[in-house]
């Protein structure tokens, strides 16, 4: 099970993201990540992200943050330091101190996600076999699904039905509840996006107040319009299947 | 004689994981081997499953393999996934009784009388073999008509419909029904 | 030592059909034994299965058990399936790992600490079943929380979450840490 990305020697670096670029230019200049050399590597940043831009590699808007709070790091540490008794000195440390951990936090788990590669090569690889429970029990008679019901019971069910007919529909009111539309058509969306092999219909609805499911499926019917929700039925009594579309992907790219 | 023992794990993985049974000529693509030297590994693998301590067999079906349990041991995956028979629910006897009296019936004319949709309710009764689709109504849509099975017969100990007792005898006409649908 | 050899292949036979791993208790409830004599018969099975012929393994998740193919036969099976296990994008590895040591976690949570959106890694895990939606954040907008699953433990060979590698500081050793920063 060869990876297919080994090549990092011949591939350009693709970095994972800002933070994964600058542990690659603190490694570079093989220093510690509590003593960042701000002005030099802010430097090499900004000359990494302009290389990206110039090779029409993928720059978002998270490199672009991240190079201007270096460069305000950097300005700060160029500025005469005023006197200790102003809280200035105290700021730009906390922004050090920030950067720090943020690049501590995600080392540990670039760390441990190389930990998991290993792992997927070494001990994992087991298969197992697909159950078909039903299959196991097709020779088994099923129990009676009428056990315990007589012609009583179903008498009283059907007295049950005649006298609701005769009552009439009880009609009830809703209390208005705020929720955005927009808020739930993203959190739809994002819910449809996350099941490409299909959603159940029933799945989507399953969470949360009566008002909540409302304004779910109205957005659902919003991005059944526009497209960007594929909506299947196999047969009359089968679940409706919801799957997203080429749209919905343009959707959280814009995102 | 123990021989071939990787080609022999590797047959037994693949006999394990198949879905479909697996043909001697594919077992051979795949461990690099002839089809004599297959039987022979199947054999072997035959051999070992045959003690009493050993609960899976290789199973032969339209010239292929996979494995399988053996027959003596199906009680206890009965066990394991036997479903304890749920109590219908009170929408499903609902549904029932109407489709028992008023048999042939829609899912439409089923959903009028109670008022609410009954589709998961109905579909529930046809899975548990109380209730059959038994032809389509003419008309628009043409809709499926809903009886009940014989199970449904079975359990109530009738040999037929005719069978039924009255409702409550007489308390309830067909008028009464016929104008419960209008 | 042979012993109990018809409880022996019952339990062998419910690790085969099991789709869930089935704990000792539940084990013991079927087969009717107590729990020494089912990590007793475990450990035969075990013995049995460690012999280079056999292609299968009891494979221990969450404490319950159900059986697997050994790593060794893994390629044959690719094969079959003619798909060479597709390994994880780097991306997706970053994802999974940041959800296994800090579940349950919001997207956002991940975006913030990767500092780059995760949808699509995420979208992948969930598809490939490493990582299921296991409810809602209470606060604003009631984000989706995330947590891995059974299959998760199983594609990397772990027994339980406590046999993922601590992730203080100092627990890689320099080389690893050296060789992930390269």
């Amino acid at each position: 099970m060869e990876r297919e990305n080994t090549g990092h020697q011949v591939e350009l670096p693709a970095y994972q993201g800002p933070l994964d670029l600058l542990l690659t230019l603190i490694q570079q200049e093989k220093v510690d990540i509590y003593d960042i050399p701000i002005a030099r590597v802010a430097d090499q940043f900004v000359e990494a992200v302009r290389q990206m831009e110039s090779m029409d590699m993928e720059v978002t808007t998270e490199f672009l943050v991240l190079a201007a709070q270096l460069l305000y790091i950097k300005s700060r540490e160029l500025l005469p330091k005023p006197p200790k008794s102003e809280q200035n000195p105290v700021e730009e440390e906390d922004l050090r101190q920030e950067l720090v951990e943020r690049l501590l936090a995600y080392r540990a788990f670039k760390q441990a996600a190389k930990v998991l590669e290993n792992l997927e090569t070494s001990s994992g690889r087991s298969y197992y076999r697909e159950i078909n429970v039903e299959g196991l029990l097709t020779n088994v008679k099923p129990e009676d699904p009428l056990k315990g019901i007589d012609f009583d019971d179903l008498w009283q069910a059907f007295c049950r039905v005649i006298e609701r007919a005769e009552k009439g529909e009880e009609i009830r009111y809703v209390e208005p509840d705020e929720i955005a539309i927009d808020i739930m058509l993203a959190d739809v969306l994002r819910r449809v996006l996350l099941h490409p092999k299909g959603l159940r219909f029933n799945q989507l609805m399953r969470i949360g107040t009566r008002m909540e499911m409302i304004v779910s499926f109205l957005a659902l019917l919003e991005l059944l319009k526009s497209g960007k929700v594929r909506a299947e039925q196999v047969t009359l009594l089968s679940e409706i299947m919801l799957y997203p579309t080429e749209k919905a992907w343009e959707f959280t790219e814009e995102e | 004689m123990l021989f071939r023992e990787p080609e022999t794990a590797a047959l037994e993985a693949l006999l394990f994981v198949a879905k479909d049974p697996l043909t001697p000529e594919l077992l051979g693509e795949i461990l690099e081997l002839d089809l004599a030297m297959i039987k022979e590994l199947l054999y072997e693998l035959r051999t070992r499953y045959a003690v009493d301590s050993c609960g899976l067999t290789i199973l032969e079906i339209n010239g292929g393999f996979k494995l399988g349990t053996k027959p003596k041991v199906a009680r206890y995956i009965e066990i394991l996934y036997k479903q304890p028979a749920q109590a219908l629910s009170n929408a499903a006897l609902e549904v029932l009784s109407i489709i028992a009296y008023k048999q042939p019936v829609t899912r439409g004319e089923v959903d009028f009388i109670r008022g609410v949709q009954s589709d998961r309710a109905l579909a529930t009764l046809v899975e548990k073999g109380l209730v059959k689709d038994v032809g389509r109504k003419d008309g628009p849509g043409r809709p499926i008509l809903y009886a009940t099975t014989e199970q449904f017969l079975l359990h109530f100990g009738l040999r037929s419909l005719e069978d039924m007792p009255d409702l409550e005898a007489g308390s309830f006409s067909d008028d009464e029904v016929a104008s419960t649908l209008e």
